[in-house]
C-alpha cells in the first residue's frame, strides 16, 4: 500500500496560482472554493522587503482533527494516506471545517447549478451550449468526479457538489487512481509541487525530503501533515498576506 | 354517594381570551419560523450569515449551534432541581419541580430541532446519525447522552413523578379522562406504591445525575478537544459548560416560576422560600461562572500565543466587545443583586427575577461568544480575520424554536396541574 | 396465571434490555482506545449499531418503570382501577 | 448525482408533477435520494492538441474532450515552450470558451456610435458583404485609407502580411505599448529584432532591469518560459540584481533590490558605464573588431570619411586608414589629427561623453546608493570574465556570463537610448552575442532588415501618413495607435491630408488596451466605418463598431507559430479543440470570405498570393490563385512544403512539430559566419545625429529631436515639469491573473483579482492619512499642456515600492462584459500620449507624474 505525499518547493513558488485554477477546472469547484490555494507574502519594511508565496492544499494528515470529529464516517483516512470526503455519506454539520487547523475544507452553500461563475441555467446561453454540452453544469464538467473509488468504492472525488455537504482538496484522487499526479501537480510552471509515494525510496518525493531541509505546516498541533514544504520557512506573525483571495458566495 | 369533586386546581382545562390569544400569537411566531426554515431548505444555508472558515472569512457554526448549546444548558437546571429536590428531600421546593421537570424536557427537544436547520442534510442526519454514529466523535457523546439518556431519563422520571396526579385528575369526569388513567396507569395511592416510587425515583435521580455531567461535558468537549482553534482548546471548557447551564437553567426557572406564580395566584404554593432557595441557587452558581471567566481572562492575557491573544483582543476590545462586557455586566449585576438580598437575608421577588433574566442574557451571549469568535478570529494559518453576523432566517427559525418551546408549555400547563397537587384531598 | 404473565413479561424486557445493552456496548468500548489513537485506515463500522446503545440506555431507565408499574413479589395484588368510593 | 438543467427541471417537474409541487417539497430534503442515484454513464474520451489563445506565444495545450465537449485543457508536454504546464490564464480559458457572454452572431449596429451599442443579429453573408462593400469603396478612393488595426491576433502570415498587403491597408500595430523602442534600439544598435534577455543556460550574474519576472513575460515570450529559465538558472547559481521601483514583480528570486526612480533607466545604465571604464574592465577585442568604436569621429561628430570609407587610426602605422583596409590594428582611444582635422574614436568621444555620468551623480538622479552602483558594476566586471572563453558543443565561444533582461522597462520616454545604453553596458564587457552574455531574438543570431534601414531613414517633407512614417517629428517609428489618435484629432498640426475612413479591428481593444483613453475615444469618432472581429463585445466595439464578426477562440485552425524556447526550436499550431461555439468562426475563414467579396482574393497580388508568399509555400505547394482553399488545406500544404510529409495530419496527432536543438552557430553572435552576421554595432550613432540635424532644419520643435543623440544622453523627463504638488511617480504592470485587457471578464480570474487597486508605499501612505482599502483619487499632470486626468481607486499597502511611487495594473477599466462592471478604471485613462509621453521614437511611455488625494478637493 503506498503512503502518498505532496512536497511543495518553496524556492521555486513564484506564486502563480495556476495550481488553484487547474485544481478548479479539474474538480469543477464551485466559486470561491479554493481546495489548493495560494498566500502571497511581504515581510520587513522598505527597501529591505521580501516576498514570498505559499501553496496550500489540504494537508491530508495522519492524525487529522477533521476524520476524528465526523460524527458519521463521512470523512476518514484511506491506508494510502488520502484524507477522503464521501459526499453520500456527510450530512453537513460543518465539524470537520471547524476542526480543521489550516481551513482547507469547504462547504457547499447554494444549489449546484447556483453554485458556479455563470448561470449555466441561464435560459438564452443553456439554449445554445446544450447542443454541445448536454446541459452539463458547468459545461466543462468533469464526469470522473461523480465515480466512486478505492476498495471501499465510495463517492469521494467532489461530484457535482451537492448542496449541503462539506468538500475540501481530494489530491485528485480520480486521477492518481489512474496513476496521474494531482491536476496542480501536473500543471506546476515551475514544477515547485510533487506528488508521490513515501515507501518508494526512488520516489521524487522521497529522494527530495532526503536531500533537502523540509518542514510542515503547524506541526506543533500534532496533525502529522502529508504535505511537507522545502525552502523558505512557516509563516510567522510578520509574514503580512498580500493580494488575499477574499472571493464569498 | 358520591362526593362532590372540585374541579382540578391550577388553571387546569380552563382557557381565558387573552390565553387564545397568546396561543395565537405563538403559533404566528412558529409560522414565521417554519417559513425561514422551508427558505433555508430550498436555498441551502446560504440564505444564512454562515461562511467557510479561511479565504471566505466566515465562521461555519454560528447562531444555530449558540442556541443549540443554549437549549441544552437551559435543560440542565430542571432535572437536577427535581433530582436534588428528591435526594436532599428539599421538600419546600416540591412545588417548582414538575416546572423545573418539563423545562428540562421541552428545552431538550428544542436543542435537538436547534441542531437540524445547522446541517446541509438534515434528513441525512436524522438517518445517519441512528445508523453510522461514531464514538470517537464528540457528537456521538452529545447525542446519546443528551438525547438518549438524559432526554428519556428526564420523561422516565416526568412520568412516575406524575402518575400520583394523574390519578387524582383521573377521578373527575372530562374529556381528558383517558389520557389521566393511562398516565397513572393504575396507580392507587396505597402506602406500597407511594414506598415504591419513593425508593424508584431515588435511584433514578442517583442515575441521572452522573449522565447529567456527562452529557453537559460532551458538549463542552465538543469545543474543549478542538486543537485547531484557538480560544476552543482548553480543558476548562466542560466544567464551564457544566456550571453556564446551571446558571442559565435555574435563571430560567425562577422566571417560569415566578411567572406560574403571578398568573395561577399559586402564592400558597410558591413561597419566598421557594424562590429564596432558587436565588441562592442562582447566586452560587454565577459565582462560579465569574470564577471561571476571571481565570480564563488572566490565562488569555498573562500569556497568551499570539493567536490566543488575537481572539481575546477581539472579543475584549474589537468586534466582539460589545456582546462580551454586556454578557459580564449582565452577570456580575446578577451576582450583586442576589449576594445583597443574601447578606440582608431580605429577599424580594422582582429582583431575583431580574437576576434570572440577567443570567440568561448573559448565557446567550456567552454562548454566541464561544461559539464565534474562535472561527472567525481563530484561524492559525495567516487568514484575514472574518466576519459573522446572523440574516433574518436564522433569527426567524430560533425565535419560531422558542415560539414552539412557549406553546408546549403553556398547552401543557393546561392539561396537567403544573405544580403538585397538594397533599390535602388526594384522599377527597 | 396474570401475575405469571407479568412475570414473564418483566423477564423478556430485562434479557431485551441485556442484549440491546451489551450489543450497544460494543460501540464505545472499541472506539474509546481510538479516541487518543490517530485515525487510520476506514472505519469499520456496523450500520445501526447507535440504535443499539440508545436503546440500552434507554432500556436501563425503562426498568424503573417496570419496577414501579409491574408489581412484582409476595404482596403483588392485581392492579385495580383507582374508583370513588 | 448528475445535475443538469434538464434533470433539475424534470426532477422539480415529477415531484409532484406540476412546477407548483415541486417547489412545494424542498430540494433539500430530496437530496438524500438523489445521493443514491448511480454515477454518470460511461463516455468518449479524448486527447486533442492545440495551442493556447489568451496569451501571446501559443502555448501548446491538449484539450481533454468528452462527447465532442472539452471539459479540460493541459499543457503540452511536447511543447518546449510551456513543456506540459499552462500558466492560470491558459487553465481558466476552458470557461471563457462556454462564455454565454461570447458574440453568438455577426452584429449591425442600430443606433448611433460613441455610446453603448445596441443591435441586430445578422447573417454572416449579410454582416460579411456590408464590410466588404466599404473596403472596396475606400480601397476606391486610397487603399491607405483602409486601416488594420492589430491587437493579439496569431496567424502573422494570414493577417498582418497576405490581408495587409492585399488590401493595401494601413498597418496599426501594439508594439508601441509593449517593448517596441527597446526593439528599435536593439535592430539600430546591434541588428537584433527583440528586446534584453540573457542566455539563462549559462549566465551567472543578471541585471534584472524593471522585469516583472512573476507576473509578466519577456522579451518575445510569454510568462511561463522565462520563468522556468530563470529559476533553473538560480539553482545552478544565478545571481540576480533586480532594477525596478517595484519588488513585487521579481518575488523572491532577487537576490538584491535596487528601487530606481522612475524614468530614470538611462541615468543608471551611463553611469555603470561610467564605472566598468574607469574600472577597465572592457572587452576591447570586441570594440575593435565588431563595433564602430574605433570609428574616427570628426568635430562635427560624423565619422570622418575619405572617400566614402569610414576610417580607423592604425595604432602600428601611426595613420588614418579605412576600416577594411588589410592588416589594420585599429585604435581604440585616442585623439589626432587627420588632414588639418582633429578626431578622436568613437570609444574615445563614448569615454569622454560619460565621464560626467559618475555614481555619485547616478544616485542623485536614481535614488539608488552610489556604492550599490559601484558594486554593481564591480560585481558584473568580475563575473564577466573579460577574455575567458568556452567550449559549446564543439565550438570554442568567448564565454561572459553577465546580462540584462529588460522588457516593458524600455516603455518610457527615454526608452529609446536607455536600452541603447543598457546594450553599451554589455558592449563594454564584450557580452554581446557571447556564452552566457547578452541575448536579443530567442529566433537566434540573425541581422534584421532594420539595422540597415533605421540607418538609412530619409526624412521627407508633409504630408505624412496617419502615423507620420519618415516624418521630421519621429523618422524612426514604432507606429503608436495613440499618437495616431491624436493626429486623427489634428491633422495639420502633424501635415498630414487626409484621414482615414475605414477601420478594422482585429482582436484588439484599443479603447481600453492602449494609453491615453480619452483622445483614443475622441479620434475613433472621426472613423466612418468600423469593423471589429472578436469573439466578445470589446468596449471599442461597443462603442464605436458598425458590424461585429464574432471570432472563434480554440475552435479554430491558425498558426504557424514558433515554438521555440531560444535553446530548442519547433513550431505548432492552433486546431480545433471542437466545432466553433455559437455561430462564431475561424478568423481566417473570416478572412477569406471578406477577400472573396471585398474581391482582393484571387489572382496576382491578391490574398492567396501573398499568402504564398507569407507563408513562404514551394511548389508544388503553392495555392493555386483562382479558388477558395479551405483553411485546412492551405496548413495541409504549408505543412508538407515544410517537408511535413503527412502535412497537417502531423499537427492533428502531435500538436507541435519539434526541430530540436539550436545550433551554437544560430543561437550566438560570435558563432555565426561572420561572427554577428558581418555587421559591426553601432556603439555611436551618427545615423541618430544626421536625422537630428535634417528634424532642425525641417523646423520641427526640440522635443522631437532632443533625444536624437549619437550617444545615450542624460535628460530630466518631461514628467519632471509638473508642479511639485505632483509627487509621485504613477507606473502600471501586468498582473499574473490577467492577460492585458483581454481576460478581467474571465470570472475564474476576477475572482483571484476583483478589483483595480493603487500599489503604495504605507510610509507614503500614512502621510496623506489613507488607510489600508480605502479609496482615493489619483490624478495625473501632463507637464506640457497641463491637463489633468485622475480616477478613484482603493489603495494597497505595499513596502515593495518606492515610497515616491504608486503603481496601477493594467487589465481593468472594461464595461461591455456584465462580469467586469465592477472592477473600477483603467490605467491608460490616466496617461497621456504625444509630446513629452513617447519616446523620440513614437513610443508610449507609461510613466506620469501624479498625486493622490482621499477628499473631494480638486
Amino acid at each position: 500500500m503506498a503512503r502518498y505525499a505532496m512536497v511543495i518547493d518553496l524556492d521555486r513558488c513564484t506564486g502563480c496560482r495556476a495550481c488553484m485554477e487547474a485544481c478548479k477546472v479539474e474538480n469543477n469547484t464551485p466559486q470561491a472554493h479554493f481546495w489548493m490555494y495560494v498566500f502571497r507574502f511581504e515581510e520587513g519594511e522598505y527597501p529591505n522587503t521580501r516576498v514570498w508565496f505559499m501553496p496550500r492544499p489540504c494537508m491530508h494528515c495522519d492524525n487529522a482533527p477533521c476524520v476524528k470529529v465526523c460524527p458519521v464516517g463521512a470523512r476518514y483516512k484511506r491506508p494510502d494516506g488520502l484524507v477522503a470526503t464521501d459526499f453520500d455519506r456527510c450530512i453537513g454539520c460543518r465539524y470537520c471545517e471547524v476542526a480543521c487547523p489550516y481551513g482547507v475544507n469547504y462547504f457547499n452553500w447554494k444549489k449546484p447549478e447556483r453554485n458556479h461563475y455563470i448561470d449555466w441555467t441561464d435560459r438564452e446561453a443553456g439554449a445554445v451550449l446544450d447542443p454541445v454540452t448536454n446541459g452539463a453544469v458547468p459545461p466543462y464538467k468533469n464526469p470522473d468526479l461523480e465515480k466512486p473509488y478505492g476498495p471501499e468504492r465510495r463517492r469521494i472525488a467532489g461530484g457535482g457538489h451537492l448542496k449541503g455537504v462539506i468538500e475540501k482538496c481530494t489530491f485528485c484522487v480520480h486521477r492518481v487512481e489512474r496513476g496521474q499526479q494531482p491536476a496542480c501537480v501536473a500543471n506546476c510552471p515551475l514544477y515547485a509541487l510533487h506528488f508521490g509515494d513515501l515507501d518508494d525510496p526512488g520516489s521524487r518525493v522521497s529522494q527530495l525530503l532526503r536531500r533537502r531541509p523540509h518542514f510542515r505546516l503547524l506541526e506543533e498541533a500534532g496533525t502529522q501533515p502529508r504535505v511537507y514544504y522545502l525552502g523558505g520557512k512557516p509563516p510567522g506573525e510578520e509574514s503580512r498576506q498580500i493580494e488575499a483571495v477574499r472571493a464569498r458566495v | 354517594m358520591v362526593t362532590q369533586v372540585q374541579p382540578i386546581p391550577y388553571g387546569v382545562g380552563r382557557f381565558s381570551a387573552a390565553l387564545v390569544l397568546v396561543i395565537l400569537l405563538l403559533l404566528a411566531v412558529i409560522a414565521g419560523g417554519v417559513y425561514a426554515l422551508y427558505t433555508q431548505l430550498t436555498e441551502g444555508l446560504v440564505v444564512t450569515g454562515l461562511r467557510d472558515i479561511g479565504t471566505m472569512g466566515g465562521s461555519a457554526w454560528g447562531l444555530y449551534i449558540a442556541f443549540d448549546v443554549y437549549f441544552v444548558g437551559v435543560s440542565f437546571a430542571g432535572i437536577t432541581t427535581a433530582a436534588l429536590v428528591r435526594i436532599l428531600n428539599l421538600h419546600h421546593l416540591r412545588a417548582v419541580s414538575r416546572m423545573a421537570e418539563l423545562l428540562t424536557i421541552i428545552s431538550l427537544i428544542l436543542a435537538a430541532f436547534s441542531v437540524l436547520p445547522d446541517l446541509g442534510q438534515p434528513l441525512r442526519g436524522i438517518i445517519y446519525l441512528f445508523k453510522y454514529a461514531r464514538p470517537q466523535s464528540p457528537f456521538f457523546g452529545t447525542f446519546t447522552m443528551v438525547i438518549a439518556g438524559y432526554l428519556f431519563a428526564s420523561l422516565v422520571y416526568f412520568f412516575l413523578d406524575g402518575r400520583r396526579d394523574a390519578a387524582l385528575c383521573a377521578r373527575r369526569a372530562g374529556r381528558l379522562q383517558w389520557f389521566y388513567r393511562l398516565w397513572a396507569s393504575g396507580y392507587r395511592g396505597t402506602a406500597e406504591e407511594r414506598e415504591r416510587h419513593d425508593r424508584a425515583s431515588f435511584w433514578l435521580s442517583l442515575a441521572i445525575l452522573p449522565v447529567l455531567v456527562i452529557a453537559h461535558s460532551t458538549l463542552g468537549f465538543v469545543f474543549g478537544l478542538q486543537v485547531g482553534r484557538p480560544g476552543w482548546f482548553s480543558a476548562l471548557q466542560a466544567p464551564a459548560f457544566v456550571i453556564l447551564a446551571g446558571v442559565s437553567g435555574v435563571g430560567l426557572l425562577i422566571v417560569i416560576a415566578a411567572i406560574v406564580r403571578r398568573v395561577l395566584g399559586a402564592h400558597d404554593r410558591l413561597t419566598p422560600e421557594v424562590f429564596r432557595w432558587l436565588g441562592n441557587m442562582l447566586m452560587v452558581l454565577v459565582a462560579a461562572y465569574l470564577y471561571f471567566m476571571v481565570v480564563d481572562w488572566l490565562t488569555a492575557t498573562y500569556a497568551a500565543p499570539s493567536h490566543e491573544a488575537r481572539i481575546s483582543r477581539a472579543i475584549y476590545f474589537g468586534r466582539y466587545a460589545g456582546v462580551y462586557w454586556t454578557s459580564v455586566a449582565a452577570l456580575v449585576a446578577a451576582f450583586v443583586l442576589q449576594f445583597r438580598q443574601f447578606m440582608r437575608q431580605r429577599y424580594e421577588l422582582s429582583r431575583i427575577v431580574l437576576a434570572g433574566v440577567l443570567a440568561n442574557v448573559a448565557a446567550v451571549g456567552k454562548r454566541m461568544l464561544i461559539v464565534v469568535p474562535s472561527q472567525t478570529h481563530g484561524a492559525l494559518l495567516p487568514y484575514p480575520p472574518g466576519t459573522y453576523s446572523p440574516t433574518w432566517v436564522e433569527y426567524g427559525i430560533i425565535l419560531g424554536l422558542f415560539g414552539l418551546g412557549t406553546l408546549m408549555y403553556v398547552v401543557f400547563s393546561k392539561i396537567f396541574p403544573i405544580i403538585e397537587l397538594p397533599e390535602e384531598g388526594v384522599e377527597g | 396465571m396474570r401475575a405469571f404473565l407479568t412475570r414473564l413479561m418483566v423477564l423478556a424486557g430485562l434479557v431485551f434490555a441485556a442484549t440491546s445493552f451489551t450489543l450497544g456496548l460494543r460501540l464505545p468500548i472499541p472506539g474509546v482506545p481510538q479516541l487518543t489513537a490517530a485515525p487510520t485506515g476506514l472505519p469499520g463500522e456496523i450500520p445501526y449499531l447507535p440504535v443499539f446503545f440508545i436503546l440500552g440506555i434507554m432500556l436501563m431507565f425503562l426498568s424503573a418503570v417496570v419496577y414501579e408499574l409491574v408489581p412484582g413479589g409476595r404482596n403483588a395484588s392485581p392492579p385495580v382501577r383507582p374508583r370513588p368510593r | 448525482m448528475k445535475i443538469s438543467r434538464r434533470t433539475f427541471v424534470k426532477g422539480a417537474a415529477a415531484a409532484g408533477g406540476a412546477a407548483v409541487a415541486g417547489r412545494v417539497i424542498p430540494r433539500g430534503l430530496e437530496t438524500l435520494v438523489a445521493a443514491q442515484r448511480t454515477t454518470a454513464p460511461a463516455v468518449t474520451e479524448e486527447w486533442v492538441p492545440t495551442t493556447c489563445w489568451i496569451g501571446k506565444q501559443d502555448c501548446g495545450m491538449l484539450a481533454r474532450r468528452i462527447n465532442g465537449r472539452v471539459v479540460k485543457l493541459e499543457g503540452h508536454p511536447g511543447n518546449p515552450l510551456n513543456r506540459g504546464t499552462l500558466c492560470p490564464k491558459g487553465v481558466a480559458q476552458i470557461i471563457a470558451v462556454y462564455d454565454p457572454h461570447r458574440v453568438k452572431a455577426p452584429l449591425i449596429r442600430t443606433n448611433e456610435k460613441g455610446i453603448p451599442g445596441r443591435w441586430r443579429q445578422a447573417t454572416w453573408d449579410e454582416a460579411l458583404d456590408l464590410v466588404a462593400r466599404r473596403i472596396r469603396e475606400v480601397r476606391a478612393k486610397d487603399p491607405k485609407l483602409l486601416v488594420w488595426q492589430k491587437g493579439r491576433s496569431k496567424g502573422k502570415a494570414f493577417y498582418d502580411e497576405a490581408f495587409v498587403k492585399a488590401s493595401g491597408a494601413t498597418k496599426l500595430h501594439h508594439g508601441a505599448f509593449c517593448s517596441d523602442a527597446g526593439y528599435r534600439a536593439c535592430e539600430y544598435t546591434v541588428g537584433m529584432s527583440g528586446v534584453l534577455h540573457p542566455d539563462f543556460r549559462h549566465t551567472r550574474y543578471l541585471l534584472a532591469w524593471g522585469w516583472n519576472a512573476t507576473n509578466a513575460g519577456g522579451n518575445q515570450l510569454c510568462w511561463i518560459t522565462w520563468p522556468q529559465q530563470l529559476v533553473a538558472a538560480r539553482e545552478r547559481g544565478l545571481k540576480v540584481v533586480v532594477i525596478d521601483p517595484r519588488l513585487r514583480g521579481a518575488g523572491p528570486f532577487a537576490d538584491e533590490w535596487l528601487p530606481i526612480r522612475p524614468g530614470t533607466d538611462l541615468a543608471l545604465a551611463l553611469a555603470l558605464c561610467h564605472e566598468l571604464i574607469r574600472q577597465g574592465t572592457v572587452d576591447r577585442d570586441y570594440l575593435a573588431r565588431y563595433t564602430n568604436a574605433p570609428y574616427l569621429v570628426a568635430e562635427d561628430g560624423f565619422f570622418l570619411r575619405v572617400n566614402g570609407k569610414e576610417q580607423v587610426w592604425d595604432a602600428t602605422q601611426g595613420t588614418a586608414r579605412p576600416v577594411d583596409a588589410p592588416g589594420v590594428t585599429p585604435a581604440l582611444e585616442g585623439a589626432f589629427t587627420v588632414g588639418g582635422r582633429n578626431v578622436r574614436t568613437a570609444f574615445q568621444v563614448f569615454r569622454e561623453h560619460v565621464a560626467q555620468y559618475t555614481p555619485e551623480w547616478a544616485a542623485e538622479v536614481c535614488g539608488v546608493p552610489a556604492e550599490a552602483i559601484r558594486r554593481v558594476a564591480r560585481e558584473l566586471g568580475e563575473e564577466a570574465r573579460i577574455g575567458s572563453s568556452t567550449v559549446i558543443d564543439g565550438v570554442t565561444l568567448p564565454y561572459r556570463p553577465v546580462a540584462i533582461m529588460a522588457y516593458h522597462v524600455s516603455q518610457q520616454e527615454l526608452g529609446f537610448q536607455a536600452v541603447r545604453a543598457m546594450l553599451m553596458v554589455m558592449m563594454l564587457l564584450g557580452a554581446v552575442g557571447a556564452v552566457g552574455g547578452q541575448r536579443v531574438d530567442v529566433g537566434g543570431w540573425s541581422v534584421h532588415e532594420n539595422f540597415e534601414k533605421l540607418d538609412q531613414i530619409e526624412i521627407k517633407d508633409p504630408p505624412y501618413n496617419i502615423y507620420l512614417k519618415d516624418s521630421k517629428y519621429f523618422p524612426i517609428n514604432s507606429n503608436n495607435s495613440a499618437v495616431v489618435a491624436r493626429v486623427m484629432l489634428n491633422p495639420d498640426k502633424y501635415g498630414v491630408k487626409d484621414r482615414p475612413e475605414v477601420l478594422i479591428v482585429h482582436m484588439s481593444n484599443p479603447l481600453v488596451a492602449f494609453a491615453s483613453q480619452p483622445d483614443l475615444i475622441e479620434s475613433y469618432k472621426k472613423f466612418k466605418f468600423v469593423a471589429v472581429i472578436d469573439p466578445w463585445l470589446s468596449e471599442t466595439a461597443d462603442y464605436f463598431a458598425d458590424v461585429v464578426l464574432p471570432a472563434a477562440t480554440i475552435e479554430k485552425y491558425e498558426g504557424p507559430s514558433k515554438a521555440s524556447d531560444q535553446y530548442v526550436d519547433g513550431v505548432a499550431l492552433r486546431l480545433p479543440a471542437m466545432k466553433p461555439l455559437f455561430q462564431s468562426r475561424g478568423d481566417i475563414d473570416i478572412y477569406l470570405d471578406l477577400c472573396e467579396k471585398a474581391g482582393i482574393l484571387y489572382g496576382k497580388g491578391g490574398y492567396l498570393d501573398h499568402l504564398n508568399q507569407a507563408l513562404k509555400l514551394k511548389a508544388p505547394y503553392l495555392l493555386p490563385l483562382d479558388r477558395k482553399p479551405t483553411v485546412r488545406s492551405i496548413f495541409d500544404r504549408w505543412a508538407r512544403s515544410e517537408g511535413i510529409s503527412e502535412g497537417v495530419a502531423y499537427f492533428e496527432k502531435h500538436g507541435v512539430k519539434v526541430k530540436g536543438p539550436i545550433p551554437p552557430e544560430k543561437a550566438y553572435g560570435y558563432a555565426t559566419h561572420p561572427p554577428f552576421g558581418g555587421v559591426r554595432h553601432r556603439l555611436y550613432g551618427e545615423a541618430l545625429l544626421r536625422y537630428r540635424q535634417e528634424m532642425r532644419q525641417r523646423g520641427a520643435a526640440p522635443l522631437y529631436w532632443q533625444d536624437y543623440t549619437p550617444l545615450p544622453t542624460w535628460r530630466r523627463p518631461t514628467m519632471e515639469e509638473s508642479p511639485a504638488r505632483y509627487d509621485l511617480y504613477l507606473i502600471s504592470y501586468k498582473m499574473i491573473e490577467f492577460k492585458q485587457s483581454r481576460s478581467s471578464f474571465i470570472p475564474l480570474l476576477a475572482e483571484l483579482a476583483p478589483k483595480q487597486r493603487l500599489d503604495i508605499n504605507p510610509q507614503a501612505a500614512r502621510q496623506r492619512g489613507i488607510r489600508n482599502g480605502e479609496e482615493v483619487w489619483v490624478e495625473s499632470h501632463n507637464a506640457l499642456t497641463g491637463e489633468t486626468r485622475r480616477v478613484r481607486v482603493p489603495v494597497h499597502y505595499t513596502e515593495a515600492i518606492r515610497p515616491d511611487t504608486v503603481g496601477l495594473p493594467h487589465h481593468y477599466g472594461l464595461w461591455s462584459h456584465p462580469g467586469v462592471r465592477e472592477q473600477g478604471p483603467t490605467a491608460n485613462a490616466l496617461y497621456f500620449t504625444g509630446e513629452g509621453y513617447v519616446a523620440n521614437t513614437a513610443d508610449q511611455s507609461f510613466h506620469v507624474k501624479v498625486r493622490v488625494y482621499k477628499g473631494e478637493e480638486r
